[in-house]
């Protein structure tokens, strides 16, 4: 199968359900000519046009709160928030306004929007342009928070938040924008609540959560030279979760160790984590496990960020201390 | 009082009887709330109606407002009913949103009423985002959207007359100012001055009488046939008062206002007593009319009362229907 | 020893420090005259003046933003955020500036500012105004975060608050505000990052946040009756927070109900059970257990919106199962 | 270029050397990026000397500034040492920030830099909080605010300005207009008249030559002045412009400006050159003089980044100190 890179999946996606209905336009800053700072939506107004490829100001909770209107009376706006440690300026418009509105209105009115953002350190970014800030949006009802782990997932996930009739972040790890993988020609959607198991295994389950998938791989890898067997859960949506896919894998495995990139303290590590130990508490051989970033703001230097975010070392040492008893 | 350029005797005596049903309506809001029977809190519109029924009226249906905390005379201004909006107030599944959101939710999607909103300014966003769909649909809709003097604090409001104003969207800011945001006078909220605010983004900026629904009606015709046009935005600063306090009960603070100030604009500038004055002047109605409007519109608000408060409470399983929509 | 209500309890905080320390002020809508709606702080201007009693214009990103500003350089304001519902607005201001400003300075900046607000359903205030958003902030590295379970507690944890040098979120039920409790007439402070054991039992830890202590109170009263032992936590603090406290009563009960009025998922009582679950997981006897509030928006009906919080009823109800082993 | 009425010879060759200090501060976090030596992006401050030059030598050490992304030229106008930024640039130990804040987090608070902000617009509000603590001790300190055109998109600028307004803060809005924000023209970004603004706030606004360092001086002088003797607040419009790319590296995107533009810039209108000529023509310096200068800055620039190449980071367990203050 072809490869493309999670950039590109994107830019397809949008393009894609663009072409299928004239309702959907996407707006933010610097989205047109430019195509994003990371090239992401290049030749999009080329063939959209600005009026459906829209340049706004640099007014997050202005355009965030223009979505939840337009989304109100019949478009579909694909809202481009270019650093996802911005969705403090927009939760507000998300939370107060897009999550309520079809509850508070008995079910009248439909807010159908897609917030597509950002996260994820190691780029050198320091503390405002590294946060991975899930966590924030997937405790609010009336939001689905999607978290594609490869240009695969950013594509079928991107194209089923768009048509879903709520309101969807979207969170895409910005250092795998140039990653390739497998994304087949003909059109296909992801369900949002569906988790895929990556790879099976025996002795122990991660959740990983986006590029942890990667991590959690890396670390599968490692253990199965030392005879651990590790399976893969990539819950691919937190918002909805797929709970029944995690525990199952849990109940199979008995051990869990969950890896996220947001902070770990009140993170999704934390949900997942305390759903398995509710829910699948008898089949469980050993503590259940979690890592997320360090709670700490995102350091600039290279020397200090490095240490703040999941490795595959920090997991696969975890995982064999789990495995051997010694946790 | 100027006769308006467009509208005939019809047309004033429906404006009549709106500005009417909204007084009615917050009378028996505000005998709810101190009877004990509703719950929560809830902010009268009473002094406003001037405001919210010379704009509606300028509107059609397929046109879209959105409203504030101070909500309800938006909402029968844009065609709600009685029974549906004192379900609402009143936590019943027949309310307009299944009694989900009450008095600071309501909304009337098939009315072109977007809905209260809870947070002050926090519906400017979305009345411009209406325009720019209808903009985008060509469909030729306005969106008026109403705000308080007390939002003119919210920095959400200048970024969206920002690009309402760079991408000319059909969307009017109608701000009221009833001088007071809760406890505190204008003056000490806002510095320099309110059209100003509009006029710095390039947008017209205008101020009109409140109180005066002919005038308010007129300049909003115009307004609305500009943004049809694509002449928007516009921005109207609508002086006006609120009759009770800040919120149902709120009675007991004269610190922040003037007794003697209260009764000057209801005894000399009550938009329902000067606007009768003017149609029994003008011809258009004797007193005898206006009292059987008035008695006609009491009489549909009890009923409407008395039907709400025994009607059902949702079931609790829909406490959790509607997080998600289909 | 005298009671005094929690609103008084607060009035008292804020005029004791102001009266020791003149870099204090105090900030937000209606403070001053009025008092706040709640009348919390009445008399407090006519003490300290509109000079350090600041009424604002309707702008919470914009004062908090000044508080940040002025904590800064030398003062140490209180910000009055009116309803926790509007943390959104302010998300940039204490997340991105407040909360990173002195780890991104390297320790060189301080950002000593209080932001009091509140939290709590069934008000019959609906969606926007009857949130319990703790979570949110509790995720952010380098903000503390206070949750007062009673007129003490919030006495001592905001004068604590006040003279901490870091950004302290302070969370009040606003339903609680006219309850009394004994309250010193002496100067005290509540250390923040102390939990307090608030009733000793043997077979359940009942781990309860802020009003959520008297639903677990009014519980172990229903338990006793059973002849079953509760014993409940208080946090005090869930940043920082008292971690050993509560494994403790875990590791002496072997049962855990974390209680939390801000929704269940991706909230706080997520943490605590996660924690319970990887360091006390020897220790168990059954699944780690929790409750929050439902996981819809706050609904305005009062058929609906009683059923979203965690009550007595359905917090002994569950205890019982979980200590008969029935769960 | 017009003589500064309180200036002498020593504050104009003072002004000069800033710059070029700026100028080759630039010019070498440009060749470190270039070469792979730097992490991370960062933003270059050649060609808007005379904006933060201009503003900070009217400034005393004791009044703060708030910076922005493109932070290096107010941190060093406002009094910051080679040798600590380019450590933090490095993220080294030795750093402002030990390394933590990097350029976009800048920092210098003992010469009164309160820091370089990586959200646009997000230190508005630190700006006008500095000032209200100097209004409350009665300090006589004036915080000016550096931020870009882009910033004018952000609500929280119009809330403080309102605030600083009805409050009488000493603060001056400095409104470094660089034609664009990243790839957006300012026209497309800002409906309206930059200045009508602030004066929507009842705040005066002027609007200045930001490539002539003795008009901006000028100005700042006269505003700083009067905001220390309480009658502030004030907005500035500089009319500036950006050599480089948005930020290092990004130089291939020609199609929101153009070149001829770019060399209009920056052979017509340079900051430095113009106002080398200037001190020749007036006779304050010679060439070899000015040459001179030049020299020894850029010495001074390379035994810094030397230094800062060799100094150590951070040891690992600085990862979690300054979380929280003690
Ligand atoms: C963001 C936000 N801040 C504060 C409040 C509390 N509040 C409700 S109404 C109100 C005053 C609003 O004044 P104005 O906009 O003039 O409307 P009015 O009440 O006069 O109709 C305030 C401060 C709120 N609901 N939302
Ligand atoms: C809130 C926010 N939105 C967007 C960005 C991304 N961004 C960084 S710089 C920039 C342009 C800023 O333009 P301007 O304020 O004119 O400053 P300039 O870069 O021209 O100096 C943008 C959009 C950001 N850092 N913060
Ligand atoms: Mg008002
Ligand atoms: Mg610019």
């Amino acid at each position: 199968m072809r490869e493309i890179t999670l950039s590109q999946a994107v830019n397809e996606a949008i393009a894609e359900e663009m072409r299928r209905d004239e309702t959907i336009f996407l707006l933010g800053e610097d989205v047109a000519e430019a195509g994003t700072p990371f090239k992401i939506l290049s030749g999009l107004v080329e063939e959209f046009g600005t009026d459906r490829i829209i340049d706004t100001p640099i007014s997050e909770p202005g355009f965030a709160g223009i979505a939840v209107g337009a989304a109100m009376t019949g478009s579909r706006p694909i809202v481009d928030l270019m650093f996802g440690d911005f969705l403090f300026l927009v939760m507000d418009q998300l939370c107060n306004q897009a999550a309520k509105t079809h509850y508070m209105s008995g079910g009248k009115l439909n807010v159908p929007m897609v917030l597509r953002t950002n996260m994820g350190a190691t780029r050198r970014s320091a503390a405002q342009h590294s946060q991975s800030l899930h966590t924030l949006v997937a405790h609010i009802p009336g939001l689905k928070v999607a978290m594609p782990s490869s240009a695969y997932e950013a594509k079928g996930l991107l194209k089923s938040a768009i048509r879903d009739n709520n309101p969807v972040v979207i969170f895409e790890d910005k250092l795998m924008y140039q990653d390739k993988a497998e994304v087949p020609e003909e059109e296909f959607l992801i369900p949002l609540g569906q988790a895929h198991v990556k790879r099976e295994g025996s002795d122990i389950t991660f959740v990983a959560i986006s590029s942890m998938v990667q991590i959690a791989e890396s670390a599968a890898d490692m253990l199965a030279a030392d005879g651990i067997s590790a399976e893969i859960v990539d819950p691919r949506t937190i918002v909805p979760l797929d709970e029944e896919t995690i525990l199952n894998s849990v109940k199979k495995t008995s051990r869990v160790l969950v890896v996220d990139e947001g902070h770990q303290s009140f993170g999704v590590s934390a949900e997942i984590a305390a759903r398995v130990a509710e829910k699948a508490f008898y089949y469980l051989d050993s503590p259940v496990m979690r890592m997320g970033a360090m709670d700490v703001p995102i350091p600039f230097s290279p020397a200090l960020e490095d240490l703040t975010v999941p490795t595959a070392e920090r997991v696969y040492e975890l995982a064999r201390q789990a495995v051997r008893g010694e946790i | 009082m100027a006769k308006n350029v467009t509208a005939n005797s019809e047309d004033y005596l429906r404006m009549y009887r709106q500005m009417v049903r909204i007084r009615t309506f917050e009378d028996n809001a505000n005998q709810l709330y101190l009877t004990a029977k509703m719950p929560g809190l809830t902010h009268m519109y009473s002094g406003q109606e001037a405001v919210a029924v010379g704009i509606c009226e300028a509107l059609e249906k397929t046109d879209h407002i959105t409203s504030t905390h101070r909500g309800h005379g938006h909402c029968v201004a844009k065609g709600a009913e009685f029974k549906e909006m004192f379900c609402e107030l009143l936590g019943k599944a027949e309310g307009y949103c299944r009694g989900k959101g009450g008095s600071m939710h309501i909304a009337d999607q098939a009315n072109g009423n977007l809905g209260a909103n809870a947070i002050v300014g926090g519906s400017a966003g979305i009345a411009t985002g209406a325009a720019l769909t209808a903009k985008r649909l060509g469909n030729g809709a306005v969106t008026v959207c109403f705000f308080g003097d007390g939002a003119l604090g919210q920095g959400l409001l200048y970024e969206v007359m920002n690009m309402a104003a760079l991408w000319k969207l059909p969307v009017i800011y109608a701000c009221e100012n009833n001088l007071y945001g809760e406890y505190t006078h204008v003056s000490e909220m806002a510095a320099g001055k309110l059209g100003g605010r509009a006029e710095a983004f390039g947008i017209e900026a205008f101020e009109v009488d409140g109180q005066d629904v002919l005038a308010v009606n007129q300049l909003t015709q115009e307004l609305v046939a500009r943004a049809r046009k694509g002449e928007g935005p516009f921005f109207m600063a609508l002086n006006t008062y609120r009759y009770h306090g800040h919120h149902v009960g709120d009675i007991n603070r004269t610190y922040y206002r003037s007794k003697e100030e209260e009764a000057d604009w209801k005894d000399n500038r009550d938009p329902i007593t000067n606007f009768g004055a003017w149609l029994v002047k003008e011809n258009i109605a004797n007193a005898e009319d206006l009292d059987a409007i008035q008695a006609e519109i009491k009489a549909a608000a009890t009923n409407a009362v008395t039907y709400a408060l025994d009607a059902p409470y949702p079931p609790a399983d829909e406490v959790d229907s509607h997080v998600f929509a289909a």
